[in-house]
C-alpha cells in the first residue's frame, strides 16, 4: 500500500475517532458512536498490517488473537458493577502496551548503536513515564475498586514529598538520557521503574469513592502516551487518537468533578489534606444514594410512566408550579405522569389538593391511594417531593412503628425512586424511613423548588 | 356646580352614589354635599366625606341640589324635592317607570340614566352596568357556594376524598364570566355557556371548559356585543344543550339577559326536576323575569331537593366595592359632561346624548322596540 | 510515513483542541461508558505495537512488539465491548 | 352485628351518621338499618340507602339496633330508647353533657365518642374533629365573604381598582389552615397566627404571611399536637400581637380552641373597636365561649360597624360532605373496633379504649383537669 | 528565524484563532475574543515578515499602510446600519488577494517554464475559482444592502443552467490545465473570469433580506479559499486559520438560517423556485419587525427595567405561569419587573388578576395605568402578552379612531417593545396598532404560551 | 516551511472538525459580529500575500504581491475593527 494512501486511510481513522467520541456524548447516539470508532480501529489496524514491508510474522497474528481473546473474554464475564474496574485494568494494559513501544524504539536504537535523535529521544522518555504511571496507577485503581486492595485513602508521611521526588527523579535522568544519547541503559530502565513506582504513589491515596474521576484522569495519561508513541514512530493516526483521548480525558474528568460538586485538585490531594472523601451519608450504617439534578433528568427524560407523590415539603417549598412545569416535560416527551395524593400527605386535609390545584394540574392526574397503589410496580420512576410519612414502608412492615397500619403509597414497589428533600431529617412522625436506604432510591438533596427548577432546566437541555 | 348625594331609602339598597375618593376628585371643581349618614350603610362614615372635602348638610339640601347624584331612581317624594330645571344622574330604569320620567320632565329636570351608558371603548369607565355585573357575578358564586352542602374544591383526606362541585354558568357576559372566575377561583370544575360565539373563547381564557351546541353563532350577536332575542328552534336547541348538562351539575349560575326584554327562559321545572338533590340554581337574572321558572326575585324557593336562589340587587349586598365602582362610574360621567353652566344636553353626544332620558320639560327616551 | 516533527505537534495541538471541544453537557450517566469508549480509543497504541512487532528487531520485535501486541489488543477489544455493554441500556424508548 | 342508624332530631342538624357508601361498605359484614329520611337532609335520599344494601325501618327500630350510629348525642327520649346493653357511637361531647353519660351507664350501653380518637398516626381516618374542622374552615370564610361589604379578590376595572381583602386567621389548627387556603384561593391577601410555633410553617407552606409574635413557641405546643393554656404574660403578648394586626382587616377568622377548656379570649370589644367599619369576624370557636369577646354563638352582632358572627355547628351547613367524612370517620371506627359479640371495650386499647365513655354500667369518661 | 520556531509560532497564532473565534460565541467573552484571535494575526503578519529571505521591499510596506489605513478608515467611517455590507466588502477583498496569492503562484511557474506539481495544481485553480467567487458574490452582496443595486431576487430564463454549465466549464478548464501541465495560458484566464461570473449569479437571484446568511457563506469560501492559497505555498497557518473559517462558517450560517425557520437551501435557491424571501409583513405599505425569540431572550436578559403589559392574549394562551417564569427569570438576573394591568385588558373586569393571581405574582408587581404610565420612558422592555387595543397610541393620537379618548399603556413611549401575539389580526376594537409597525416594536409571532416558552427556555441557556 | 500535501490535508481536516465543533449556540445578537470576526480571521490570506510580495519575482510579486497585501490588509484591519465596534455594545451591564 502507497504509504500516501495509508495516511489517507489513518486520517479517515481519526476521523472516525472524532464523530465516535462526539456521538457517545449523547445517549441518542452513543451506541452508534461507539461503533463508529470501533471501525476507526479496525480500518488502522488493517492499514497498518497492509503496510508493513515483510508478511505478517505469525507471532503477530498470534498476539492479536490472544489480545483479542482475552479482551473479549473479560468484557463478557465482567458483571455490570464490576464494569469500572474492568475499563481501568483494560486502561492499564493500553499504557502498559505504549510504555513496551516506547521502550522496543528505544532499544532497537540502542542495540544498534544508533544516536536517537533529540525528539525522539524526548518522546521515548515521555512515553516511558506516562505509559508507566498509567499502568500501575489504573491497577491500583482496579485493586481499590475490586476490594482486593482497601478503598480507603493510603497515605503515610512524606508520601507527597516522595511522589515529587520520584518525579523530579524521573524527568532529570529522562533527560540526561536524551542529551547523552550514548549512556548506559540504565537511566532508561530507572525511568521506567519510577514512572511504575509513581503510578502507585499518585492513586493509593485517593478514596475508592473517587476511582472514577481517577480512572478518567488515567484514561486521559493513556491516550497522552499513545501520542508520544506516535511522535516516537512517526505516526499521525497515533498522536491525532492519543490526543483526543488525552484532551477530552481531562474534560471529561472535570465534568464528572463537577457532577460530583469537588474540584479535581480536591480529589487527586484531598486526602493529604487529611478530608477523607467518603461516599454519602448514613444513618445507623446505613448509606443512602445520592443523585445530581442531571442524572435524575435523564431517569425522568426515559421514563414512560412516573408517579409524583407529594409531600409537605412541597407545600414548604411552594414548589407546585415547578412540579408542574416538570411533569409537563415528561409528558412532552411521551411520558405519562400522575399524582398520587395520599389523605394526609401535608399538615392539613387537602393540602395538596390547594397546591396542584394552584398549578392547574388537571384532577383527573391526582389519583387516591387505593387507586394507584396497584399501579407502582409500573412505574418507571417516582418522583417523591417533600413527602416522607406517607412513603414509609415502616407503616406496612414494622409492627413496632408508630406509624403501623396506617395506609401507606407503595412507593418502594416502583422500579426507582427519586427522593427530594432538604436532609435526612424526619417528617411529622419523627421517624426513620427506609425507603431512602434502598437501593432503588435516590436522594437529590435540597429545598424542593431549587431542586424541580434545577431538574426542569436539566431536562429542556438534554 | 352643586352637587348633591342624599342617602339611599330604598329598601336593602346599601350603596351610595359617591364614596369619599369621588368626593375629593369631584370637589376640585364643584361644591359637593353629602346627606348626612349616606355612605353609612356601605361603611364610609361621615367623616371620612368631610375629610375628603365635601360639605355635609340634611336630605332637603342634598336633593336640591343643582347636580343630583344617586344610585336608585328617586321615590316620588324624591322626585318632587328636586331643583326645577335641576340635574339627575341615577340607574333610572326608564323602560320600568315611564311615569317617573313624565314627572321628571315636568319638574324639568335633566335627568340622565346611568344604565344607557353606550357600550363605547370610551365610555367603559362610566359602564355601570359592567361594573355592578362584575360584583354580582363574584357573588352569585359565594351565595350558591353557601346554600350548597358540599364544598366546591376537590379534597383529599383521611376522611375520604370530596370530590370537586360542578359549576354551570348559563349566560357568559360581564356577570357570567366573573362567575366562572370565581368558582374556578374555589377550585371547582367550571363549565360555561353563552349563544354569543364570541364568549367560547373568553370562557376558555378563565380555564373553564364551554358547553358546545349548535346553537352558538355568531350571529347571535347583536349591536353592542349583547345578545339578540333567539328564535323558537334556536331557544330549543339552546335548552337542549343546558338540559343535557343539567343533571350533573351541582351549581348553577345564571346570566342571561337581552336589553329591554324580560330575561330568556333557560331552565324549565321540568329541567329542574333532572338535576341532583341538594343542587343549587342562583339566577342573577331573577329581577328581569328570571332565566330558571322557579325563579322568584328576591326569594329562595327549594323544589325536589334543589335550591332557586333569586337574588335581587345584588350589588347591593357588596355595597363598598359596589359604591366605590359606581361612584367611579358617575364621577367619570360627571368629569366628562360637566361645562359651563351644567351638564352636555346635546342628544347627538355619543355618550350623554343617549344617557339622557329627560331635558328642557321633553321625555326624550325611547324605548327599543 | 514519517512526517516532521513540528507537523506532528500542529497535529497534535489540533486534536488537542478538538477534543477539548467534542466533549461539553455529557449527562452523567454517560461519564463511565464515555470514558470506557475514549479508553477504547487509546488503544490505538496497538499500531504502535504492530508497527514494533513487524520491524523485525530480533528478539525486541518478538518480547515487546508481541507483549504490545497483546496488551494493546485486550485495550482495544475489551474497551469496545465494554463500552457497548454498557450502553445496550440506553436501547431508545419510543419517544415524542 | 345490627347497626341503626337513626335520623337527627336535634335543630339544625342537617348531617347523617351514614352515608350509602358507608352502609354499603358496613353492609358486607352487619346489618345495617337506617329510619326513613335520615339522609334526605344531607342531600341522600332513601332509595340510595337501600341501592347501598340498607334496610328502610321506622325510628325506634333503627334506635334499638346493637350498634347505633348517630351524629349528634342522643335526647333523653332517645338514650331511653337504646337497646339495654347495646352499643352507641356519636359525637357525645362528654365534658359538656355528663348526666347523659351517668344515664348511658344506668342503661348499660357502651358508648364511644367520636371527639375522643386519639390523635395518632392509625386514628387519622376516624378523626372526627378533624374532618368536621376542615369544612369549618371552608365555611367560615365563605360566610365571612358573603357577609363582607367587598370581594376578596384584586379587580383591577374600568371603574377603578378594587384592592384585595386582608383576612386575618388565628388559630391555625386544621380549620383554620382550610380558612387560610379557602380565603388564599378567592385571592384575600391572609396571614395566619397561632401559639404552636410549627404552625408557622404550616402557615407559610399556604402562600400566607404568619404574624409573627415572641408569644410563638414550641412550648406552647402540648400533647396530640393540641395547644396548652397561656399564662398571663404569654396570652397578654398574644392579644398586642393581634391587635397591632387588626385595625388593618377586612375579615379575621378564628379558630383557636384548648381541648376540653375554654377557648382563649384573643380578641377583646375594644380590639374589636378599632376595626374597620364593613369589617367581618367569624368566631369558629363561638360554641367553646368564643374567642371574641363580642361573639354569640349562634347569632350574628354588628358593633361599631364590625360583624361578629358566632356559627354554630358549621359543618352542619355543608351536610352531604360533612356527613360524607363523618361516615367515613365511623365506618373505620366499625371497622377497627367491631368483633365477634360487639365493639372493643378493653381500656388499654389506643384507640378504642380512650374513646369508650361509658361500658358495663359505668362512666369511664374522666374529665381532664 | 529558523523555519521551526517560525512554525511553532504559527502554531501559536493558530491556537489564538481557535480561542478567539469560540470566545466570539458568547457575549460576554466576545470583545476578547476578537482582539486575541487580532493577536493571533499580528503575530502571523510579523513572523511571516520576519522569515522574508531578502529585506522586506518598500512596496510591500507601502501596501501593507494603504491596506491598513484603508481598511481603518473604512470600519470607522461605516455606521452601524452599514455593518453587514461592509463585512461583505471586506470579505470580498479577502476572496480577491487570495485570488491574486493564486494567481501569482501561477504565474511564477509559467513564467520560470517550471512544471507546477499536481497537488499545487490543483489548489490553485481551487483558489482561483473559490477566490474569484467570493470576490463578485460579496461585491454584489455589498450593493444589494447597499441598495447599489435592487434588493429584489434578480432571476432571467436559464439562469440556473448557466451558472451549471459555468461551474462545470470551471472546474474542467481548471483539470485541462493541472493535467497538461505545459498547456497554454488561456484556461487560466478563463477560470477566473468564470469564477468572477459565478460570483455575480450565485448571489444575484437571493433576496436582500436574505444577504446576512450570503455573506457568512461567502465568509466561510474565502476562509477556503485562504486554506487553498495555504496549500500552494505550503504554509500550515493559512491551511488552519482557512480551514476554521470554512467550516465555522458553513455551522453560522446554518444556525442564522436556523433563526430565520428557513433552509440552506431555500434561502440561497429559493428565488429559483418562484418564491421570494422579503422582510417581514406589512400592512397599508407598513413593515413590522420580526424576532426570535433567542433574540428576545437576549434582549431580556440584558434589561434592566421590564414591563409586563398582559392582554386577552394572554388568557386565550392560558399562558399565566410562563409569563410568571419568564418574569423570575428577569429577576434571577438582576432584572426588575412589574406588570402594567390596563383596566380593560381582557374580556371581563379583573380578567387579568384572575390569571395573574393564579400564577401567584404578588399583588404588589401589578401597577395600576396612571402608576405605570410616567414608568415605561425608562423601560428597557416592554413585554406585550396578547395585548393590543390597550396599548394602541391612536387612542392618544388619532382624533379619529373609535377608542380615541380611551386611557391607555403607554408602552410606546419605552426604549423597546416586543409583542407577542399569533398574526397581525385586530384586537377587540377591531383597528390597526401603529405601535406594532414602530421601529422600536419587534413582533413574536405565535401562540403566547409557545412563545414564552420558548423564551424561558432560550433565557435559561444564555 | 512546506510540509508534505498529506500533513496538510489532516491539518486541514482536523481544523475543519474543530471549526465545526467551535461554533455553537451562539445567540443570534452575536451572529454579525461573529461573522465579521472570522471574516477577519480569513484575513489570514495577508501571509500568503506576503509570502508572494516578498518572493522577488518581478513585476509577478510587485503587481500581484502588493495588490494582494493591500486587499488582504484591509480585510484585516477593517474587519478586526469593524468586529470591535460591533462588539462594544456588549459592554457587560452589572448583573447578578
Ligand atoms: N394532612 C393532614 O391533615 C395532617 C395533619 C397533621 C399531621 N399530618 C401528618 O403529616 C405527615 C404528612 O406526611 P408527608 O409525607 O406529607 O410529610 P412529612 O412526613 O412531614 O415529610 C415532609 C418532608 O418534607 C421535607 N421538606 C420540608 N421542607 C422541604 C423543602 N422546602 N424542600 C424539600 N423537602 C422539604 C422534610 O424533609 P427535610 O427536612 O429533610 O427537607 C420532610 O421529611 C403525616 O405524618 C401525617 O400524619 C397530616
Ligand atoms: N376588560 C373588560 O371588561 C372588557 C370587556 C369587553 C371588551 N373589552 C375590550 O377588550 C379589549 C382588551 O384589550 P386587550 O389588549 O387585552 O385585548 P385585545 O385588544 O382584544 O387584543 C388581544 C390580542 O391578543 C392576541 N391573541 C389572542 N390569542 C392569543 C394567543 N393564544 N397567543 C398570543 N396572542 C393572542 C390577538 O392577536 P392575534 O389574533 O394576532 O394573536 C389580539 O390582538 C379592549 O378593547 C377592551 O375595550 C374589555
Ligand atoms: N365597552 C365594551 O366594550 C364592553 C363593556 C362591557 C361589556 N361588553 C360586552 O358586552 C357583552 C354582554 O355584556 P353583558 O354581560 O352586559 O350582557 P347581558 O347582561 O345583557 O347578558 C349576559 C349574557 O347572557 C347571554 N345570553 C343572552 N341570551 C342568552 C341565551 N338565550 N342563552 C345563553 N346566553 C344568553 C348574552 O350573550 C350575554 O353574554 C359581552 O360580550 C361583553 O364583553 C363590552
Ligand atoms: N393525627 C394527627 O397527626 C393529627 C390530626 C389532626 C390534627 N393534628 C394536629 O393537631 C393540631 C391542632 O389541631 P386542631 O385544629 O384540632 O386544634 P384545635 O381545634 O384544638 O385548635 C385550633 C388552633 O388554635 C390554636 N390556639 C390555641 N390557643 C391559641 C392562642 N391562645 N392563640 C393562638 N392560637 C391558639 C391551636 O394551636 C390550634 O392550632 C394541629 O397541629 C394539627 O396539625 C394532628
Amino acid at each position: 500500500m502507497p504509504a500516501g494512501l495509508a495516511e489517507l486511510l489513518y486520517l479517515a481513522a481519526s476521523a472516525l475517532f472524532v464523530i465516535g467520541l462526539k456521538w457517545l456524548g449523547s445517549p441518542d447516539t452513543a451506541r452508534n458512536g461507539n461503533r463508529l470508532s470501533g471501525g476507526g480501529m479496525l480500518l488502522a489496524v488493517v492499514v497498518t498490517l497492509l503496510t508493513m514491508e515483510i508478511v505478517t510474522p505469525l507471532w503477530i497474528v498470534v498476539g492479536l488473537v490472544i489480545g483479542s481473546g482475552l479482551g473479549f473474554w473479560a468484557a463478557r464475564a465482567v458483571p455490570m458493577t464490576g464494569m469500572p474496574q474492568m475499563v481501568a485494568l483494560l486502561n492499564g494494559f493500553g499504557g502498559l502496551a505504549s510504555l513496551f513501544v516506547g521502550a522496543a524504539e528505544f532499544l532497537r536504537y540502542e542495540l544498534r548503536g544508533e544516536t536517537i535523535p533529540t525528539e525522539t529521544g524526548i518522546t521515548i522518555q515521555l512515553t516511558l513515564l506516562i505509559g508507566g504511571v498509567t499502568f500501575t496507577g489504573s491497577v491500583i485503581a482496579w485493586a481499590k475498586l475490586q476490594e482486593v486492595m482497601t478503598g480507603r485513602p493510603v497515605v503515610f508521611p512524606g508520601i507527597r514529598l516522595l511522589t515529587l521526588a520520584g518525579l523530579v527523579a524521573a524527568v532529570g535522568l529522562g533527560a540526561y538520557q536524551v542529551l547523552t544519547p550514548d549512556a548506559f541503559l540504565a537511566p532508561f530502565y530507572a525511568v521506567i521503574g519510577i514512572a511504575l513506582v509513581l503510578g502507585i504513589l499518585l492513586v493509593i491515596p485517593i478514596g475508592g469513592a473517587d476511582m472514577p474521576v481517577v480512572i478518567a484522569l488515567l484514561n486521559s495519561y493513556s491516550g497522552l502516551a499513545a501520542a508520544m508513541s506516535g511522535f516516537v514512530i512517526g505516526n499521525q493516526v497515533l498522536i491525532v487518537a492519543g490526543a483526543l483521548v488525552g484532551s477530552s480525558g481531562v474534560i471529561l474528568t472535570r465534568i464528572m468533578c463537577k457532577a460530583m460538586n469537588r474540584s479535581l485538585w480536591n480529589v487527586v490531594f484531598g486526602a493529604f489534606g487529611g478530608a477523607v472523601a467518603g461516599g454519602g451519608k448514613s444513618a445507623e450504617g446505613l448509606t443512602v444514594r445520592q443523585v445530581t439534578a442531571e442524572d435524575a433528568a435523564v431517569q425522568l427524560a426515559y421514563a414512560r410512566f412516573v408517579i409524583v407523590v407529594p409531600g409537605y415539603g412541597l407545600a414548604v417549598a411552594q414548589a407546585q408550579h415547578q412540579v408542574r412545569e416538570l411533569a409537563d416535560l415528561v409528558e412532552k416527551r411521551g411520558g405519562e405522569v400522575k399524582y398520587a395524593v395520599h389523605p394526609v400527605a401535608g399538615r392539613m386535609p387537602g393540602h395538596m389538593n390547594v397546591l396542584l390545584a394552584e398549578a392547574n394540574v388537571p384532577y383527573e392526574k391526582l389519583v387516591e391511594m387505593e387507586d394507584i397503589n396497584p399501579e407502582f410496580p409500573r412505574a418507571d420512576v417516582v418522583l417523591v417531593v417533600g413527602a416522607n410519612d406517607v412513603v414509609n414502608p415502616a407503616a406496612r412492615n414494622d409492627p413496632t412503628s408508630p406509624i403501623h397500619g396506617m395506609p401507606i403509597l407503595d412507593a418502594d414497589h416502583a422500579q426507582s425512586v427519586i427522593v427530594m428533600k432538604r436532609s435526612m431529617n424526619t417528617g411529622f412522625a419523627g421517624i426513620e424511613n427506609e425507603l431512602f436506604y434502598l437501593p432503588k432510591t435516590a436522594m437529590l438533596f435540597g429545598d424542593a423548588k431549587a431542586s424541580l427548577t434545577k431538574l426542569v432546566h436539566e431536562m429542556k437541555s438534554l | 356646580m352643586r352637587i348633591g348625594v342624599p342617602r339611599e331609602t330604598a329598601a336593602g339598597e346599601r350603596r351610595v352614589a359617591l364614596v369619599p375618593d369621588g368626593v375629593k376628585r369631584l370637589a376640585a371643581k364643584h361644591e359637593v354635599l353629602v346627606e348626612r349618614g349616606a355612605g353609612e350603610a356601605a361603611g364610609f362614615p361621615d367623616a371620612a366625606y368631610q375629610a375628603a372635602g365635601g360639605a355635609l348638610t340634611d336630605a332637603a339640601t342634598a336633593i336640591g341640589a343643582e347636580l343630583v347624584l344617586k344610585v336608585q331612581r328617586p321615590t316620588s317624594a324624591e322626585a318632587g324635592a328636586l331643583r326645577e330645571g335641576g340635574a339627575l344622574v341615577a340607574l333610572l330604569t326608564p323602560h320600568a317607570d315611564e311615569a317617573l320620567l313624565t314627572r321628571l320632565a315636568a319638574r324639568r329636570v335633566t335627568a340622565y340614566a346611568m344604565e344607557l351608558v353606550p357600550r363605547t371603548t370610551k365610555a367603559q369607565a362610566m359602564d355601570v352596568l359592567s361594573s355592578q355585573a362584575t360584583l354580582a357575578g363574584y357573588k352569585a358564586v359565594l351565595l350558591g357556594a353557601n346554600a350548597l352542602g358540599r364544598v366546591l374544591p376537590m379534597l383529599t383526606t383521611a376522611a375520604g376524598t370530596l370530590s370537586p362541585a360542578r359549576v354551570l354558568v348559563v349566560g357568559a357576559g360581564v356577570a357570567g364570566l366573573q362567575a366562572i372566575a370565581t368558582a374556578r377561583r374555589l377550585g371547582a370544575v367550571v363549565a360555561g355557556f353563552d349563544v354569543r360565539s364570541a364568549a367560547r373563547e373568553q370562557v376558555l381564557s378563565l380555564g373553564a371548559t364551554f358547553l358546545e351546541s349548535e346553537a352558538v353563532s355568531p350571529g347571535a350577536e347583536a349591536a353592542g356585543g349583547y345578545a339578540r332575542e333567539l328564535a323558537q328552534d334556536e331557544h330549543q336547541r339552546v335548552l337542549d344543550t343546558i338540559g343535557r348538562a343539567l343533571p350533573g351539575i351541582d351549581l348553577v349560575v345564571t346570566s342571561a339577559q337581552i336589553p329591554g326584554k324580560p330575561a330568556p327562559r333557560l331552565i324549565t321545572a321540568a329541567m329542574v326536576a333532572t338535576m341532583k338533590a341538594g343542587a343549587v340554581v342562583v339566577d342573577l337574572a331573577a329581577e328581569a323575569g328570571g332565566n330558571c321558572e322557579l325563579t322568584r326575585a328576591g326569594e329562595t324557593v327549594v323544589a325536589g331537593g334543589v335550591t332557586v336562589i333569586g337574588p335581587a340587587n345584588i350589588a347591593a349586598t357588596v355595597p363598598a366595592h359596589a359604591s366605590q365602582m359606581y361612584s367611579r362610574n358617575l364621577q367619570t360621567f360627571v368629569e366628562y359632561a360637566a361645562q359651563e353652566g351644567g351638564l352636555i344636553t346635546a342628544a347627538d353626544d355619543p355618550i350623554a346624548g343617549p344617557m339622557c332620558v329627560t331635558h328642557a320639560g321633553e321625555v326624550r327616551y325611547r324605548r327599543p322596540e | 510515513m514519517t512526517g516532521g516533527i513540528i507537523e506532528g505537534i500542529v497535529i497534535f495541538t489540533l486534536a488537542t483542541f478538538l477534543g477539548v471541544e467534542l466533549i461539553n453537557r455529557v449527562p452523567p450517566t454517560l461519564h463511565t461508558p464515555l470514558m470506557s469508549g475514549s479508553n477504547a480509543i487509546s488503544g490505538i497504541t496497538i499500531v504502535g505495537a504492530l508497527v514494533v512487532a513487524g520491524g523485525g528487531f530480533g528478539w525486541i520485535s518478538v518480547v515487546f512488539g508481541v507483549g504490545a501486541v497483546i496488551l494493546a489488543m485486550m485495550n482495544v477489544v475489551g474497551g469496545y465491548a465494554v463500552t457497548d455493554r454498557m450502553l445496550q441500556m440506553f436501547r431508545r424508548t419510543e419517544k415524542r
